[in-house]
C-alpha cells in the first residue's frame, strides 16, 4: 500500500465520521429530520469496500449508506443538502437520509426497506452479463436482512446466474435491538452463502487495509466471470440504531470493546507507526475534513425548497423528444 | 360493558394501546405478542415497552426479519389455538406478508367449507407525517379493506387505541389493526366511551351542515378543520369511520340524508382510496339526499417526499378540508 | 375513430400477446423476457411457447419460483440499461412481489429527485373463470391502480393485446399489464385498430341511453348485456377503460354527459375496487349530468369457490349488469 | 415390520394410485375441473410419512395432496366430493382439488401457493410448544418451494425456536418445467437445511418402507425437543405437472427410468419375496380398492350442490354463542 492511499483511506475514514458527527447536531437543531442512521464505527467497511471497485462499478446500499455515498465520491456538499432536504441535494431533498442516490457515481440507494435492495444488485449484474460489460456490483446490507427472503431469493439467483455480484454483509451484530445469535439458529453466515455455492470470506470489518484487500480480490474474481462473492464484515456500530433509539438491548462494556477497535484510531496508529503519518499531519487532515464539512452545511444551509408546484415532479417520467 | 365511574388520568395513545395488550395478556393466556424487536427493543414505537419484562420472552416473542414467516407463524399459531397478536413494524413491511394475509388468514375458513378460522390480530403502524419518505409513509388501508375475510380496524383515539384490541382479540376472524405513528404521541383522557364494539362508525361531532367521514390520522384534520367552519358559521358533522372492513355505511348514510354534503377525508393516495368507496357509496345509496356532489380530500399521488414543506403540501391538512367544504356551497 | 380497411386472419388473444412480445424482442435487443416457465415450459397459459428456440436462454429467461428477486432484478435490469418484460405467472404470486413493485419500481424515480426511471413491463394473468378456487382467482387491479409511479394497463381486445406491449416497452416508467385468463383463447381479426396508445379509454360500443364502463374481463359481459338491452330497447354506451392508471377519466365523464346514467362492472371485489374509483370521479366531476345513481356490478365479497355454480354466481355476469340497468330506470 | 404392516402400506399406496387414476377420466367427462394435480408415481412419500405420525399431529400439504389427504385417513368419498365440487367434500366444494382441509384428521390444506403452507407449519409447531403439548407438524413441499423466501425464513424461524416441525420435501426434481439444476445453484438440499443448523436426511422416496422409518425417526427427534429436521424425500411425478401440462420439458427416457423404481410394484414383490403378499392377494387388495373409489365416485356423483344463497357464507365466521 502507499503512502498516499495509507492516508486517502484515513481521510475517507474520517469524513464520515465527521460528517456523521455533525449530523447528530443538525439533528438536536431539527435541520435534519426523519430517519436518521449513522454508521460511526463501521466506516472501514465502505471505504475498503468502496475503494476497491471502479469507477463504472455500481453500489447499492441501505439507509445507513452516508458512509457509502461520501466514499463512493458523490459531494458532501449533496449529501447534506439531501439531509436537509434541499433542492440542492443528491435526490433533490426528495429522498433524504435513506434515499441517497447519484446517477453518476452509479449509486442506487439508499434503501430503507430492509433486504429490498438486494435483489436490485442482482439484477443490474444481470444488465452487464446480458451486455457483455466488465463492471461488478457491490451490494452492502446487514445481518438482519440476511432473515429476509429476499436475501435468499436474490443469493440463489446471483448464483444460479452466475452473476457479478458481490455481497457484502456489514454483519454489526445487531438488527436494530434484535442480535444476531437471536435472530439465526446459524450465526455463521457463510454457511448460508455456501448453500448457494456463493464463495465467501470472513473480514475484519473494523481493519480499512483487510477490507479493500478482501474487495479487490473478490471482486476481481468477480469481474473475471468468477460469479457472485460474499463477504462477510465483521463491524459493530458505537451508536444507536437511530435517532430514537435509546440502545437498552445492549452492553455497555460490549460497545466500550468495540470502541478499542475503532477502525480510525487504528489505521492512525498504523499510519504513524508505519513512519506514513507525521507529527501534525492528523491535525491538517481533521481540519481539512472539518472545512469540507463546515462547507457542507453552509451549502445545505443556504440551499432553497423545492417550489411546492412541483410536489408532482418525477411520479412519471417527463416526456422526452424522441421517445415513441 | 358497563360504564366506568371516575375519570381516569390522561395518557397517551401509546400507553393505550399498551394497556389494551396488557389486558389481552392478562386475561387469555393463549394471548402472545409477537413482531420484530416487540421485546427487548421494547417496540419500535416504544409501544409494548416493559412487557418483556412482565410477560417473558415466550409471550413477548421478538422475531427475525422474516415478515412473511412470521405473519404466516401467527395463521398457523391461530389455527392451533392460540390467539397471536402480531405486530408488523409499519404498513410499509406489510407488503412483504400479503400473500399470508390474503390467501391465508383471509381464505383459510372460506375455503375450508367453515372449518377452519383464524382468530389472530395483526397490529401495524401507518401514515405519513414525520419525514420518513417513500418507502415509509405509506397508508395502504384501501388495500386491506378490499380483502373479504378481513376486519380492518382505524382507531383513532385514545378510547378506542384502549378499547378495540380486546373484541379484536376476542374475535374469531382475522382482524386487522392500524395505528397512526401520529397518533401515538396524543394525550387525552380515557371516556366512558360507550363505543366499544369493533364495527360500527362513531359521530365525533354533530352538525347539521355538512358530513365530514374521516378515519384514522385524518381524525383530527377532520376536527381542526370543522372547529374553523364553525367559526364561519358552518356546522359539520364529523364521522370517524372506526371499521374500514366491513365498512358500516349506515352511520354516514344518515348523516349525510340529514347533511345533505359530504367531504371525505383520507391520507391515502386519492384514486382508489377508502375515500372512493365512501364517496361510491354515498352516490348509490343517498344519491337523492344530497345538495351536491362528494368531494374528497385526501394525500397527493406521489411517493411521499422527505423534505418537510413537501410532505406537508402532499398531506390532507385541515385547510384543504376547510375549502372543500365552503367550495360545495349552500 | 377511422374504420379498418382489410381485415386479417384471425387470431387468438394468446398469439396476439405472443407476437407483441416477439415483436419487442425483434425491435429493441435490450428486451428480455423472464419469469417461471417462460421458456422450456412455453409459460403457464402457452403465452411464451416457442419463444426460447427463437430467441435462446439469455433472452428468455426461466427464473426460479422467486417472485420477489426475479422482480426486483427486473428493477435493477431496468436501472442497468436493459427492457426487461417480467412475467409474474399470475397475480395471485404478485403479492409475493409487491414490495419490489411498490416500493422501488414505483417510487426510485421520486425518491432519486428524477434520477432513474425504471423502464420495466410486468406482464400477469388476472381474474377468476375458470374454477380454480380462491387462491388462484384474484383480481387485484385496484391495488396496482392505487399506486403512483405505476402505469396499469388492462388489454381487452386482441388488438390491445397485440398494441399495448411495444408502447409499454418503450415507456420510460414502469408498466403492469393484467391479462384476463379467460381472454386467452378469444379468437378475432385485428384490425387497423387506431388506438395504439396506453392512455386512454375506447368507446367499443355507442348508445345514448346508459353509459356502461367496464375493462379487462369485463368488457365481453359488458358488451353481451348492451346487445341483450339493445333488443329491450335499450342502447348503451360501453367504454372499456384500458387503462387503469392513470385512469382516463374523460372519456367516461363525456359519455356519461350525453346518457346521464352509468352502471360499472368489475370483476374485483365491490369494496374498493377499480369501480368505486370511476364510480367516486362520475360523482365528483358530472354530478349535475346525472339522472340516476352509478351502481355497481362487481364480484361477490368471497374468496372464489371452486364450485362452477358458484363461482358462477360470483362473477358479475352479463344479467347482472342488464338487471342493474334496468334498475336504473329512465 | 408386521406383515399387517405391510400389507396396510401397499394398500394406502394403491388406494392413492387408483383414485388418482380415476381421478383422470372424471377430469376427462368435466366432473372435476380447475387444476388438478396428481401425485402418481410419489405414493410413498406422502404415505410413509403419514405412517409415521401420531393421530393429533398436525399435516400442512400443497396443491398435489391427494395422497396426503387419503394417507391421513380422510375419508375418499369426501375427498372425491371435494373434487367434484359438492357440498359434502371435505372442504364443501369450495376448495376443489387444491385445497383439502379436515379439522378432525388436523389437515391444514391443500395450499396453492407454492411455499405458502411452510409458515404455517412453523405456527401450528409454535402454538404445540406453547401449549406444551407433545405434537409435531409434517410441513410438505416441493423442490420448487425451496427457492422461495418463505422457505427460508421459515426454516430458520422453526430452528430459532427449536419448533417441532418435520419439513418434507418431496423433491421430484422439477418444479412445473423447471429442472431443479436450472432452479438451484446448488442442487444438494441439505446444504439449505445445515445452513440453519437443521439436522437433514436424504430418502429414496420410491422406497416407502425407507421414508417412513426415516420419518419415524426423525419423527422421534423433533417430538422428543430435538428441534426442527428435514426430510429430502427423493421422488418423481410419473404424470405432467397438472393436466393442462404436455410435459415438453423432460426426457421420456428419464420418466421410463424412474418408472421402473415405481414404489407400488416395488412393495408389492417385496411382500411377495417375504412370502407376505400371497397368490391372489393382490387381486383382491386391487377389488377392494377399486370398489372403495367406486364408492366415492358414487357418493361424489350423487352430492348436492351447494345452495347458491350461501354464496357469502363462512366469509367470516357465523355468530357462536358466549363469544366475547
Ligand atoms: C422489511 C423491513 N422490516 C423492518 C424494517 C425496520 N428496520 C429498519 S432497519 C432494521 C434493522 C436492520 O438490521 P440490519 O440489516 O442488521 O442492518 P443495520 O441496521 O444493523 O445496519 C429494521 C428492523 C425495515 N426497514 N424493513
Ligand atoms: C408463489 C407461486 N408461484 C407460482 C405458482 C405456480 N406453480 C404452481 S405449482 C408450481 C411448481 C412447484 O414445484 P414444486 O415446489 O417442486 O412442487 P411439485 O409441483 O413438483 O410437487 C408452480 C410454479 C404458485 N402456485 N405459487
Ligand atoms: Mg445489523
Ligand atoms: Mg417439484
Amino acid at each position: 500500500m502507499s503512502d498516499e492511499h495509507g492516508l486517502h483511506l484515513l481521510r475517507q475514514m474520517l469524513r464520515i465520521r465527521r460528517f456523521e458527527e455533525r449530523c447528530v447536531e443538525l439533528y438536536s437543531r431539527s435541520a435534519i429530520r426523519g430517519f436518521l442512521h449513522l454508521a460511526i464505527g463501521e466506516e472501514a467497511c465502505a471505504v475498503g469496500v468502496t475503494e476497491a471497485l471502479a469507477p463504472d462499478d455500481a453500489v447499492v446500499a441501505t439507509y445507513r449508506e452516508h458512509g457509502h455515498a461520501l466514499a463512493r465520491g458523490i459531494s458532501m456538499r449533496e449529501i447534506m443538502a439531501e439531509l436537509e432536504g434541499k433542492l440542492e441535494g443528491s435526490s433533490k431533498g426528495r429522498g433524504g437520509s435513506m434515499h441517497i442516490f447519484d446517477a453518476v457515481a452509479r449509486f442506487y440507494g439508499g434503501n430503507a426497506i430492509v433486504g429490498g435492495g438486494i435483489p436490485l444488485a442482482v439484477g443490474l449484474a444481470l444488465a452487464d452479463h446480458l451486455q457483455g460489460r466488465r463492471r461488478i456490483t457491490a451490494c452492502f446490507f446487514g445481518d438482519g436482512a440476511v432473515a429476509e427472503g429476499e436475501f435468499h431469493e436474490s443469493m440463489n439467483l446471483a448464483a444460479l446466474w452466475h452473476l457479478p455480484v458481490l455481497f457484502c454483509c456489514e454483519n454489526n451484530l445487531y438488527a436494530m435491538g434484535t442480535a444476531l445469535e437471536r435472530a439465526q439458529s446459524e450465526t455463521d453466515l457463510s454457511l448460508k452463502a455456501a448453500s448457494y455455492r456463493v464463495p465467501s470470506w470472513n473480514v475484519d470489518g473494523m481493519d480499512v487495509v483487510a477490507v479493500e484487500e478482501a474487495a479487490r480480490r473478490a471482486g476481481e474474481v468477480v469481474r473475471d466471470g468468477g460469479g457472485p462473492h460474499f463477504l462477510e464484515l465483521r463491524t459493530y456500530r458505537f451508536r444507536a440504531h437511530s435517532m430514537y433509539d435509546p440502545d437498552r438491548y445492549r452492553d455497555k462494556a460490549e460497545i466500550e470493546r468495540w470502541k478499542e477497535r475503532d477502525p480510525i484510531p487504528a489505521l492512525t496508529a498504523d499510519l504513524g507507526a508505519a513512519g506514513i503519518l507525521a507529527e501534525g499531519d492528523l491535525d491538517r487532515l481533521e481540519k481539512e475534513v472539518e472545512a469540507e464539512v463546515d462547507d457542507a452545511v453552509a451549502f445545505a444551509d443556504a440551499g432553497t425548497d423545492e417550489d411546492v408546484s412541483d410536489l408532482e415532479r418525477y411520479v412519471m417520467s417527463e416526456p422526452r423528444p424522441g421517445a415513441t | 360493558m358497563s360504564a366506568a365511574t371516575t375519570p381516569t388520568t390522561a395518557i397517551t395513545y401509546r400507553e393505550a394501546m399498551r394497556e389494551a395488550i396488557r389486558e389481552a395478556l392478562v386475561r387469555d393466556e393463549r394471548v402472545f405478542l409477537m413482531g420484530e424487536d416487540v421485546g427487548r427493543y421494547g417496540g419500535c414505537y416504544a409501544v409494548s415497552l416493559g412487557l418483556l419484562e412482565e410477560f417473558g420472552p415466550e409471550r413477548i416473542r421478538d422475531t427475525p426479519l422474516s415478515e412473511s414467516a412470521f405473519v404466516g407463524a401467527g395463521i398457523g399459531a391461530a389455527l392451533g389455538g392460540m390467539r397471536p397478536i402480531v405486530e408488523i413494524m409499519t404498513v410499509n413491511f406489510s407488503m412483504l406478508a400479503l400473500d399470508q394475509i390474503v390467501n391465508n388468514a383471509a381464505a383459510l375458513l372460506y375455503m375450508s367449507g367453515g372449518q377452519f378460522n383464524v382468530p389472530l390480530v395483526i397490529r401495524m403502524t401507518t401514515g405519513a407525517g414525520r419525514q420518513v419518505a417513500a418507502q415509509h409513509s405509506h397508508s395502504l388501508e384501501a388495500w386491506y379493506a378490499h380483502v373479504p375475510g378481513l376486519r380492518v380496524l382505524s382507531p383513532a383515539t385514545i378510547d378506542d387505541a384502549r378499547r378495540m384490541l380486546w373484541p379484536s382479540v376476542c374475535d374469531p376472524d382475522p382482524v386487522i389493526i392500524f395505528e397512526h405513528g401520529q397518533l401515538y404521541n396524543a394525550r387525552g383522557e380515557l371516556t366512558e366511551d360507550p363505543v366499544t364494539d369493533i364495527t360500527s362508525a362513531a359521530i365525533r361531532r354533530r352538525g347539521e351542515d355538512v358530513t365530514i367521514v374521516a378515519f384514522g390520522g385524518t381524525l383530527g384534520p377532520a376536527l381542526e378543520a370543522s372547529e374553523q367552519l364553525a367559526a364561519q358559521g358552518i356546522e359539520a358533522e364529523v364521522i370517524d369511520l372506526r371499521s374500514l372492513r366491513p365498512l358500516d355505511s349506515e352511520t354516514f348514510l344518515a348523516s349525510v340524508g340529514r347533511t345533505h354534503r359530504a367531504v371525505v377525508v383520507d391520507e391515502g393516495w386519492r384514486t382508489g382510496s377508502v375515500s372512493a368507496e365512501v364517496a361510491a357509496r354515498i352516490t348509490e345509496e343517498a344519491f337523492y339526499d344530497l345538495d351536491a356532489p362528494v368531494t374528497r380530500v385526501c394525500s397527493a399521488e406521489v411517493p411521499m417526499p422527505y423534505a418537510k414543506h413537501l410532505e406537508e403540501a402532499a398531506l390532507p391538512q385541515p385547510d384543504k378540508v376547510v375549502a372543500a367544504v365552503r367550495q360545495l356551497g349552500g
